[in-house]
């Protein structure tokens, strides 16, 4: 398939300086923590989780350019589903997964139709709403979800009687499943359908004049978050091997979202480096002792003040503009 | 023969009138302008043309289709395709990248094509980024393809809208106000590529309240003020129009002049 | 430029303003005379508006303003208007859910209770009909009222310098003139007054100096007097 | 089904607590008018109230009247300091909305933690302002609280709707609201009226947190569901006057307390966030038109 049309696509990943530096800078970390193991593994874990999330909610925030704080409730339906559907009815994790996501699509499908008329202020609280009820649920409706108690022994990963018990192992998987989710978004992003998406963010009526249909592409890009939420809460259950409503209540919502501030909105591998970023946060303030928490809001609260559009913006003052053409200089 | 043909459109505001029963017909092929001072109505008028306001009444009819109240988008798959006075370009993508969603309407694909990309994926996004090239070329924005849109000079923002306008092979372009803010050798550089593009075959029909621009471009002209047509004619015509002169000048020019 | 030699009410120089990235306004003097009239014409898009939200600092802006021989480069909007640089803006800028009396009320934000009446007083004597909608909302009224109430607002607060962005604008001529009228008895009174406009013979009448702003800068300044037909003028619209 | 008595009692308490809500909805409506902005940090004032003022009265045995009033104040000054050190520094930047609201919510987390770590983190209430009660009628019982609560309310949004029309501060911030540039052109103070109407709204919502907490508890917790629920009071309201608030507050509270009563207390916020996305999609400027305005 090397026809010259594949060249001389655009590189989906900028090879300048700061891109360098921040993927040598990923791989010493993840060989570091490889070598080190222990709760550090735990931490990578969550974060190649919880970055999965991220990716899709940077496609409908930052490609889409729509707010949605209720993708959580779309992690509870994938966390939840896979818990029942393994624990109750013994079905294979990845059909659980699979099929979970179906329901999370289906259920994004539904609710954004209605909810996506609303803009700005109102979208970002109707779809908070939606999470708030989501959770609610997953708390009273105690004959599905167990309540409080949430679900345990949900198996590990695996295919067939191969099942991915090592902590090291899993990391590794979660991993790539989280490279593979990021490779999916680019290629999505990198097409008519994306650059749509794109045009929407930048301006819906330049864009309703260019004869984009605006309300069905949003609609499409809040189901393809609901996957990537669905997604990552299965990847939470099995890999964890316990969900509750906590998991997916008001904190994820909040460390989602820094995650993503903290990585770039719109950005391309910005909800991984977030994730990983915002994941060893609280692990580097965690030497305040009782202090912790509020450490960890006074320096979002900072990095809010002092870079409102992100760290990656932060970054882009370092950047010249003319590095952004890596044809001429390969 | 007529492209669009407008019979008394009119918009009401909470009983304010913006525009009332205006009739226009525009030829193919033409470079018509639709001018008036500042509050005339024009932008009105131009929206509801392209569906983003809908009107109170009248009809409004493009290549034999009844276009009164559609959606813009709809409106914009049948061919007219409109630019903005506040230009509308997509902060966040790059020069050529703006052009090349301009293509929306000529391509296909959702996303199990942008996932599985088949053959034609390919072949079209080398068409698309081919035209998009070509777009830039001719507006003379090549060298700037690569930058980001939001970093251009005003003037080459207004450039961009328009080769994005044209990658969708409009049958009727309607420019809102294209001259505004620019000075004057940008207005000269755009001037020029207006006629370049009714040379080549399309339509346009353009808002203006710079008259020079206008009387050197345009072939017809209609005059709004006050939400009505006060006349209509050819520049030479419309420059000695007494109500013209008055709408743009102030009513006692009459008696002085 | 020829200097009175008094101390100009309101000295700009080098004013100059972006949005973005755009250059709306280049580097752009004037000045107002105490008790002078002067108009700003121009095209449509020509930066006019743009010029009076820098003079009184609605956006940012570089350059230097002096009032009565004060610097008053790095005062705030509300501080320049404290000072008596009262604009009322393009579109009006009324409270359209308030009453006329709130309207008028407010515009008088910064005067001692007592002084309130008075001033009153002489807005109802310039324009009646004020005072007969004196509980009306303002939104709910005419063009041509609204933009009364926009002028009698602004002489509320006991402008030393009357700043006006088209107040002729989507009305009806006669109204127009009627309006424009007013501000000439205002300057009589010595009032000093910087008038944008579109339309030429109005502003033309009342003014004792005229700049002419096209594409961002200013391209002409001429006294009144000097312009003996409007079609010296109509070759900044046609050209 | 529940008798007529258990329903009706709890359509008063539903009441009560609705005015409550109603309470922190004014203050929503108050910051959303001058800036735009929705504070969704609006609920750690009404828990600092009823902390403060908690502390005040057990600790340093002050007369609940004099707590209350130093509560209301402190509290204010808590708003004050949001608005200088984080609202109008990212304002200025323009930063984006979702930027704006992930802020707010941190400051909600930052109040909470340095709350648990001065105060703990143990719930905690004081007695009814006046002891004795509750009124009989029948088989219907009426704390004194709630008596409190419905003339404090009362009294209040009287306060409030004399302020924004008779006073000159008050129509200031209504100028404000309505065309800021208009109000800096007449020599209003825009960003000292944002200020203001910061400290405003956060007083208000100390007073709801001080007159609520007799009835139940407060916790350094209690922010986000009076943040949730005066949010929807608001949105219900239409974000335009101080009764619209209000009467949205209280249809929020009587259904609420039906819901209890029909499907029990774990359901109360499924109903209440139900009953916000049925207006948000059938009514979107609010059921009083309030939205509209600003549109």
């Amino acid at each position: 398939m090397t026809s010259p049309a594949i060249t001389s696509t655009r590189p989906t990943i900028k090879f300048d300086r700061i891109s360098v530096i921040l993927w040598i800078g990923a791989a010493v970390l993840f060989a570091g923590v490889f070598a080190y193991g222990g709760y550090l593994i735990t931490v990578m874990q969550l974060a190649m989780i919880y970055g999965v999330f991220c990716i899709g909610l940077n496609f409908f925030m930052g490609y889409t350019g729509q707010a949605s704080f209720g993708q959580n409730a779309f992690a509870a339906i994938g966390g939840y589903g896979t818990a029942i559907l393994c624990v109750q009815y013994n079905m294979e994790p990845v059909l659980a997964l699979v099929t979970s996501m179906v329901v999370a699509g289906v259920a994004a499908l539904v609710v954004g139709y209605p909810t996506l008329r609303l803009r700005g202020h109102y979208l970002a609280m109707a779809t908070f709403a939606l999470g708030l009820i989501t959770y609610d649920i997953s708390v009273q409706w105690t004959s599905l979800t167990q309540g409080y108690m949430g679900y345990a022994g949900i198996p590990p990963l695996g295919i067939g009687s191969y099942t991915i018990e090592d902590e090291r192992m899993k990391l590794v998987c979660l991993t790539v499943l989280a490279l593979i989710g990021l490779w999916i978004s680019q290629r999505l992003r990198n097409s008519r359908f994306g650059r749509a998406l794109r045009a929407i963010s930048g301006s819906e009526p330049g864009a309703a004049a260019l004869g984009i249909k605006i309300s069905r592409y949003k609609l499409i890009a809040f189901v393809i978050a609901a996957l990537y939420a669905s997604a990552s809460g299965s990847l939470f259950a099995h890999t964890v091997g316990f969900i509750s409503p906590e998991v997916f209540g008001l904190h994820m919502v909040v460390v989602t979202f820094t995650m993503l501030y903290v990585g770039g909105v719109g950005t391309i591998a910005g909800p991984l480096v977030g994730a990983i970023v915002a994941s060893l946060l609280p692990e580097i303030v965690r030497s305040t002792g009782r202090f912790q928490d509020v450490a960890y809001a006074a320096i979002l609260l900072l990095m809010l003040i002092f870079a409102p559009k992100g760290l990656y913006a932060v970054g882009d003052l370092f950047r010249s503009r003319k590095v952004d053409k890596p044809e001429t200089r390969a | 023969m007529t492209l669009l043909k407008v019979r008394n459109l009119t918009k009401r505001f909470d009983g304010l009138i913006a525009n009332k029963d205006i009739n226009l017909d525009v030829p193919e092929g033409s470079l018509f302008a639709v001018i008036g001072p500042n509050g005339a109505g024009k932008t009105t008028f131009f929206s509801m043309i392209s569906g983003f306001l809908p009107s109170t009444a009248g009809t409004i009819e493009f290549d034999g289709h009844d276009i009164t109240r559609k959606p813009q988008d709809q409106i914009a798959a049948l061919g007219l395709i409109r630019t903005f006075q506040l230009v509308q370009l997509f902060k966040g993508m790059s020069v050529a990248e703006n052009v090349e969603v301009g293509c929306h309407l000529r391509t296909k694909g959702g996303v199990a094509s942008a996932l599985f990309r088949p053959s034609w994926f390919y072949q079209q996004e080398t068409e698309v980024r081919d035209r998009a090239r070509e777009l830039l070329d001719f507006v003379g924005l090549s060298a700037q393809s690569e930058q980001d849109a939001d970093l251009l000079p005003y003037g080459q923002r207004r450039l961009l809208e328009m080769a994005r306008a044209l990658a969708a092979k409009p049958r009727l372009l309607l420019l809102d106000e294209p001259a505004a803010g620019l000075n004057t050798q940008e207005t000269d550089a755009l001037a020029l590529v207006i006629q370049k593009i009714n040379a080549q075959g399309t339509t346009v029909l353009l808002i203006e309240h710079d008259m020079a621009l206008v009387t050197r471009i345009a072939q017809r002209i209609a005059v709004l003020d006050f939400g009505r047509k006060i006349a209509e004619g050819t520049p030479d015509e419309i420059k000695q129009h007494p109500d013209v002169i008055a709408a743009y000048l102030g009513v006692e020019e009459a008696e002085h002049a | 430029m020829t200097t009175a030699s008094a101390t100009p009410l309101i000295a700009v120089s080098e004013l100059a303003a972006r949005y973005g990235h755009i250059h709306a306004l280049h580097p752009t003097s004037l000045y107002v005379a105490p008790g002078e009239f002067v108009t700003i014409l121009g095209p449509n898009g020509a930066g006019k508006t743009t010029l009076l939200r820098a003079i009184t600092r609605l956006i940012a802006s570089s350059g230097h303003i002096t009032f009565n021989g004060r610097d008053v480069t790095g005062l705030k909007t509300h501080q320049l208007a404290e000072l008596g640089i009262i604009m009322a803006p393009e579109g009006r800028g009324l409270f359209g859910d308030m009453t006329v009396r709130e309207n008028l009320v407010l515009g008088a934000f910064k005067a001692k209770p007592g002084e309130l009446s008075g001033r009153l007083d002489k807005v109802f004597t310039l324009f009646p009909r004020l005072h007969e909608r004196l509980d009306q909302i303002a939104s709910s009224m005419s063009g041509g009222e609204q933009q009364m109430l926009a002028v009698g607002r602004a002489l509320m607060a006991d402008p030393k310098l009357l700043i006006l962005d088209e107040p002729s604008l989507g009305l009806a001529p006669r109204v127009a003139s009627e309006i424009l009228s007013t501000l000439g008895l205002l300057n009589k009174e010595g009032l000093g007054i910087l008038l944008v406009e579109q339309k030429a013979p109005l502003a033309l009448k009342l003014a004792q100096r005229v700049y002419i702003l096209s594409s961002g800068s200013i391209q002409a300044e001429l006294p009144t007097n000097q312009i003996k037909s409007y079609h010296d003028l109509a070759r900044y619209y046609f050209h | 089904m529940p008798s007529s008595v258990e329903l009706i009692q709890s359509l008063i308490n539903g009441v009560g607590i609705g005015l409550v809500y109603g309470l922190v909805a004014i203050g929503f409506s108050v910051i959303y008018n001058a800036s735009g902005i929705v504070n969704f940090a609006q609920g750690v004032f009404v828990m600092l109230g009823g902390m403060f003022a908690h502390t005040l009265l057990t600790t340093l045995g002050i007369p609940i009247w004099l707590s209350a009033i130093v509560s209301t104040i402190a509290v204010a000054g808590v708003g004050i300091l949001v608005q200088i050190l984080i609202i109008t520094p990212m304002w200025v930047r323009k930063a984006p909305l979702f930027a704006i609201i992930l802020a707010t919510l941190a400051i909600q987390l930052l109040i909470e933690q340095i709350i648990i770590i001065t105060l703990g983190d143990q719930p905690r209430t004081f007695p009814s302002f006046t002891p004795g009660g509750p009124l009989k009628i029948g088989e219907i019982a009426l704390g004194y609280q709630l008596f409190w609560i419905l003339g404090c309310g009362a009294l209040m949004v009287y306060a409030l709707t004399q302020f924004f029309n008779r006073t000159r501060m008050g129509r200031a911030l209504r100028a404000c609201s309505q065309n800021a540039e208009a109000a800096a052109l007449l020599g209003i103070p825009v960003n000292r009226m944002l200020m203001l109407s910061f400290a405003l709204s956060a007083a208000l919502g100390a007073v709801a947190g001080i007159l609520i907490t007799p009835t139940q508890y407060t916790a350094y917790s209690v922010g986000g569901p009076f943040g949730i629920n005066g949010f929807i009071a608001a949105i219900i309201g239409g974000f335009g006057s101080a009764p619209a608030a209000l009467i949205g507050g209280i249809v929020l509270g009587v259904v609420q307390s039906g819901a209890i009563v029909f499907f029990g207390a774990g359901f109360k916020n499924v109903v209440a966030l139900t009953v916000l996305l049925i207006v948000l999609l059938f009514f979107p400027n609010g059921l009083f038109g309030g939205l509209a305005k600003k549109a």
